[in-house]
């Protein structure tokens, strides 16, 4: 007997039940994941943007931008920028002010930097007080005419951020992923 | 060759023909993910769900799959179970997910599953295939475990995030990196050819 | 639930299986390749070591060779008699004379018994040695019991002995005949496991200079072709050699060398003799006593 | 070349006339056996002549000789280390060494090689791993990289002579990834902290401060420094590399002895010199003088100590040649364009990996052979 048709109907059997099997599973899934990648993004725009009562979602020229109202007065702007680290693509969150003169708050969404080392940017384990010190300097910070780093010394003008000693890469790497987006995304939303 | 015992069969996966330490597949998600315990767990958890619901559609769908399109076959079974396994990842542990990243996907092509439903589950019974699947995938996790612990005790200090070091131990940091895991893979591998030499003579 | 997207999904999907799976059915049709069905059968009963022992590259290679007819069915040297008995029956031949066959070194000579011609330094190989003018021994046909067929032996069968010689053991052997080709004084010889009688010399020298060169050497003295009742036994270029066709293992030609350079195994004797003389695990039986 | 590249196992001078080899089981039994027979007796003589292979010349030249030779140019660096920074280098060398020593002895035993602790090889290895830490680096991380660089920089290759890479530089870039803040904290040697021939940006300079290397100065900061400090090693850095006069001491006695071949310091600290020459000449403001490169950071302690190991050199002069200018290149590449300051360390394992693969290119045409033809 030519095995011709088995070999047909053998396999489409099994690519139909597994195709109706895995939308089974989708429908039952995809409500969670949504729901957690949800969870997870208000949570990053509500801690760039705090005091806010209403977020409204525009997309233009390949940026979402997350915009923060507080009785219906546009206090701020969020929107997600990625760019190259060290070793790695970090991706942040990144809250401004309407006009983005200023940043208002700052977050990294993923990062693999090397540990100990770059990882500083997000947590410092040697700075028992405040291991965020390095992304809180980023709060408030002028955004004009650019960022700028400094290294070990304090920070003497209102758009500058002191570098992580060791991990000065990772701390450029920050800036001037900010410092291009923050550019680009003013030409998308019209601003000057 | 002889018929192995029921035991014997699941024995087999957990030394004698442990998927990493001897027979060296699926090194893939072996060194990458085995930064911290959990990964490790996770990983070797959900190759082994893929790894068991596979054998058993396999052992049963023995006689009916036609040799020509077997792989083919295997492969949508093999996939459909990774993509289970993922999308439940997904949805209830999603920290593990997040940090496993691509390697639960590619369980689909990880050598060790389709290499027992090719070499053992299409020619035996689903008995036996369950208890070979179980014992290998066993072996995997344990292998795995091991790996990641040692990984994580070194590199972090800690040991499913419980701090394990006196506080001021100097992590490794070379272990969580790349590096760390063909050295601990390598050691490992070297442990247990010695413990089979000496254990032959 | 969405029964549409179920829908969809499986419609897809099995569209897809049934795309490739006609796909794959046309290309089983129009490009099958007949192959011999005995290739598989014969390929499952051979023990699959690929050692390469039969000269063939890997089993594969020797299972599409019986069914060529290029080998024999009794060629594959780890599965032995059983083996060859099966690939006999898919094959439908009978096989001749298929007796397992185990190496034996063909020198006695090992540091007790030979005279030296020096200290060797230098690599710690056969063929490294004899590149050097022949390593420590003086005798230019014996072992040289540097152990390269111990190393080449697949199946851990060769240990050289505290008298560095090769010891075969004959339960672990399986004629694979890889320490033939690995020895550069060609010392290890295939030989049925049922022969009794050998002559363990490869001596070509006349008899006066091989008396100094080794105590278990074959001096040429023709006590053995004399003593020979089957004229099986005859001394050609200054070395005894026996003609297996005619010989009947009776062990006549042993009693009567005087270096005690022809061995006859003795069944029940074996066992004691070794465990007792050499202190090896499983040794080959040492010569007359 | 040849006659010092002699591995040990044919180096030895003193092997035991009574070794017939370490891959079957122990003769030991051979000599308390009763003999068998008078014959066998007769033909074996106390004085025998040696069969081996060429090349029957002896030099004499040793491992340890060579060894302890190294050490002995490495001591003008050590001792004025030990005079810019204090006990603290003391410390982190002795437990360098001592580790090494150690880690050598374990392998030795629990692979049951002969033990060759007494070669010197091992305390070469601590030595140079030592003097490529900063001075305050933690004791038990100097041990940890010592016995990485001893077990898996030499040992697991089967001992030296048969490493791939150089032992020291594999403990030191464990250590580098390990332990990535600590190695690269500096402090600064004694006088600098007084300020004397010291002009860098250091005004609260106290005793045992932290500081930048020269070269980490320059990428992150861009703030040079002079020359004159590099030469006589007043500056922060590994314990070994600041300065560049003792350690030339040193390497140019290893050049007349003909321990180090001159082939690859010569190719290495000149490829960087003409390199970042042409590219200071390019733009002076952006790129730093090549004199500062070739001083600064342990580009002479890497030429002429660890870039020449014979274990992980090529053999052949061409082979010599690309070996030095592919480590220069690499180095400039890493200091002007990659993430990190310094780039020694990884530019000579860069090129140790290739070594192979030069020994096997740049084999020189034996007497006689005939070109192979190409293309039939």
């Amino acid at each position: 007997m030519s095995n011709t048709p088995k070999i047909i109907i053998v396999l489409t059997l099994i690519t139909l039940i597994s195709g109706a099997v895995l939308a089974l599973l989708d429908s039952y899934t995809r409500p969670k994941i949504d729901n957690y990648r949800k969870i997870q993004e208000n949570q990053a725009i509500a801690e760039v943007l705090p005091e806010n009562d209403r977020i409204n979602e525009v997309a233009k020229d390949g940026y979402v931008f997350y915009e923060a109202y507080r009785k219906h007065e546009l206090v701020g702007v969020a929107f997600q920028v990625s760019g190259g680290g060290y070793q790695s693509e970090l991706v942040l969150m990144l809250g401004l002010s309407p006009d983005f003169s200023r940043i208002i708050g700052l977050k990294i969404l993923s990062q693999v930097e090397t540990p100990g080392l770059g990882t500083k940017i997000e947590k410092d384990e040697s700075n028992k007080e405040d291991p965020g010190w390095f992304i809180n300097q980023f709060k408030d910070l002028r955004t004009l005419p650019s960022i700028s780093y400094v290294k070990n010394a304090s920070p003497s003008r209102d758009t500058e951020i002191q570098a992580i000693s060791g991990a000065t890469v990772s701390s450029k790497a920050i800036v001037d992923i900010l410092n291009t987006h923050i550019k680009k995304a003013k030409a998308a939303r019209g601003i000057e | 060759m002889k018929q192995k015992t029921a035991i014997q069969e699941f024995l087999k996966g957990l030394w004698d023909e442990n998927p990493v330490l001897v027979s060296l597949l699926g090194l893939c998600p072996t060194l990458a993910v085995t930064v911290s315990a959990i990964n490790g767990l996770a990983m070797g958890l959900a190759a082994t769900f893929v790894l068991l619901c596979s054998a058993f559609l396999v052992s049963l769908l023995r006689k009916v799959i036609p040799n020509q399109v077997r792989i083919a076959a295997y492969i949508v079974i093999i996939a459909t179970f990774v993509t289970i396994a993922d999308r439940f990842l997904a949805a209830f542990t999603p920290d593990i997910s997040k940090a496993l990243g691509p390697f639960i996907p590619l369980i689909i092509v990880n050598c060790i599953i389709l290499g027992r439903m090719e070499a053992f589950a299409s020619k035996n019974g689903i008995g036996r295939s369950l208890l070979d699947a179980l014992g290998m995938g066993a072996g995997f996790t344990l292998t795995l475990l091991v790996l990641s612990s040692i990984r994580e005790i070194l590199g972090s200090g800690t040991w499913f995030g419980l701090q394990l070091m006196w506080p001021f131990y100097a992590a490794w940091k070379v272990m969580v990196l790349p590096p760390g895991a063909f050295l601990t893979l390598g050691c490992m591998i070297a442990a247990a050819n010695w413990i089979n030499t000496r254990r032959r003579s | 639930m969405d029964l549409q997207s179920i829908l969809i999904a499986a419609g897809s999907m099995g569209g897809l299986g049934l795309f490739f799976a006609a796909g794959l059915a046309i290309a089983n049709k129009k490009l099958q390749v007949e192959e011999d069905p005995r290739v598989t059968r014969i390929m499952e009963v051979i023990p699959g070591a690929n050692c390469g022992g039969c000269g063939f590259p890997g089993c594969a290679g020797f299972a599409d060779a019986v069914v060529k007819g290029k080998a024999k069915a009794d060629g594959c040297p780890v599965g032995g008699a059983d083996v060859a008995a099966k690939i006999a029956a898919i094959m439908g031949v009978e096989i001749s004379g298929g007796e397992r066959r185990v190496a034996r070194c063909m020198c006695q000579g090992g540091l007790e018994e030979i005279a030296y011609q020096g200290e060797y330094l230098g690599a710690l190989s056969c063929i490294a040695a004899t590149l050097v003018s022949g390593g420590k021994k003086l005798c230019e046909f014996g072992c040289l019991g540097l152990g390269d067929c111990a190393a080449a032996c697949p199946f851990d069968a060769i240990k050289i002995s505290a008298n560095r010689l090769p010891v075969v053991d004959n339960d672990k052997c399986t004629g694979c005949g890889k320490c033939v080709d690995v020895c550069p004084r060609d010392l290890m010889h295939l030989h049925p496991i049922s022969y009794k009688v050998r002559v363990l010399c490869q001596n070509h020298d006349p008899g006066r200079y091989a008396t100094k060169v080794c105590t278990r050497s074959c001096i040429a003295c023709g006590l053995c072709e004399k003593k020979c009742p089957f004229d099986a036994i005859h001394v050609i270029d200054n070395l005894a050699v026996i003609d297996y066709e005619k010989c009947k293992h009776c062990g006549l030609c042993a009693t009567v060398c005087p270096n005690q350079a022809i061995e006859h195994i003795r069944k029940k004797k074996i066992v004691k003799e070794d465990a007792a003389a050499a202190g090896e695990k499983t040794a080959v039986s040492a010569a007359q006593p | 070349m040849t006659e010092e590249k002699r591995s040990p196992q044919s180096g030895g001078e003193t092997r035991p006339a009574e070794d017939p080899g370490k891959t079957a089981p122990a003769p030991a039994a051979e000599t308390e056996k009763p003999k068998k027979n008078l014959r066998s007796r007769l033909f074996r003589s106390e004085r025998m002549t040696i069969v081996e292979p060429a090349p029957h010349a002896k030099g004499k030249n040793s491992v340890p000789r060579i060894m302890y030779t190294v050490i002995l140019a490495l001591l003008p660096a050590v001792v004025l280390s030990l005079f810019l920074f204090g006990t603290r280098a003391m410390i982190t060398i002795m437990v360098a060494v001592f580790a090494a020593m150690v880690a050598e002895y374990a392998s030795n035993r629990i692979m049951k090689s002969t033990v060759s602790v007494d070669d010197g090889s091992a305390i070469l290895t601590g030595l140079l791993l030592a003097l490529t830490l900063p001075p305050g680096f933690p004791i038990a991380g100097t041990a940890l990289g010592a016995v990485v660089a001893i077990v898996f920089g030499k040992q697991v290759f089967g001992g030296l002579g048969a490493n791939i890479f150089n032992p020291a530089l594999i403990g030191r870039a464990f250590l580098q990834a390990s332990f990535p803040v600590k190695i690269t904290t500096w402090s600064m040697p004694a006088f600098a902290a007084k300020g004397v021939y010291f002009d860098m940006a250091t005004k609260n300079a106290v005793d045992g401060i932290s500081g930048a290397t020269p070269l980490g100065l320059l990428k992150f900061e861009h703030i040079g420094t002079q020359l004159k400090p590099l030469l006589f090693g007043n500056i922060g850095g590994c314990i070994g590399e600041t300065s560049a006069i003792a350690l030339l001491i040193g390497g140019i006695l290893l050049l007349i002895l003909k321990y180090a071949d001159w082939r690859i310091p010569l190719s290495y600290i000149g490829t960087v010199f003409v390199f970042s020459g042409a590219l200071w000449l390019i733009n002076p403001e952006l790129y730093p003088n090549p004199l500062f490169m070739v001083l600064s950071g342990g580009l002479i302690l890497g030429a002429f100590f660890m870039a020449t190991d014979m274990v992980t050199s090529p053999v052949t002069p061409l082979g010599t040649w690309i070996y030095g200018i592919g480590m220069g290149i690499v180095l400039v590449i890493i200091r002007i364009w990659g993430g990190l300051p310094e780039g020694v360390m990884y530019s000579i394992l860069f090129m140790n990996g290739l070594v192979p693969l030069l020994n096997r290119w740049t084999r020189p045409k034996y007497f006689g052979e005939i070109q192979e033809e190409k293309k039939k």
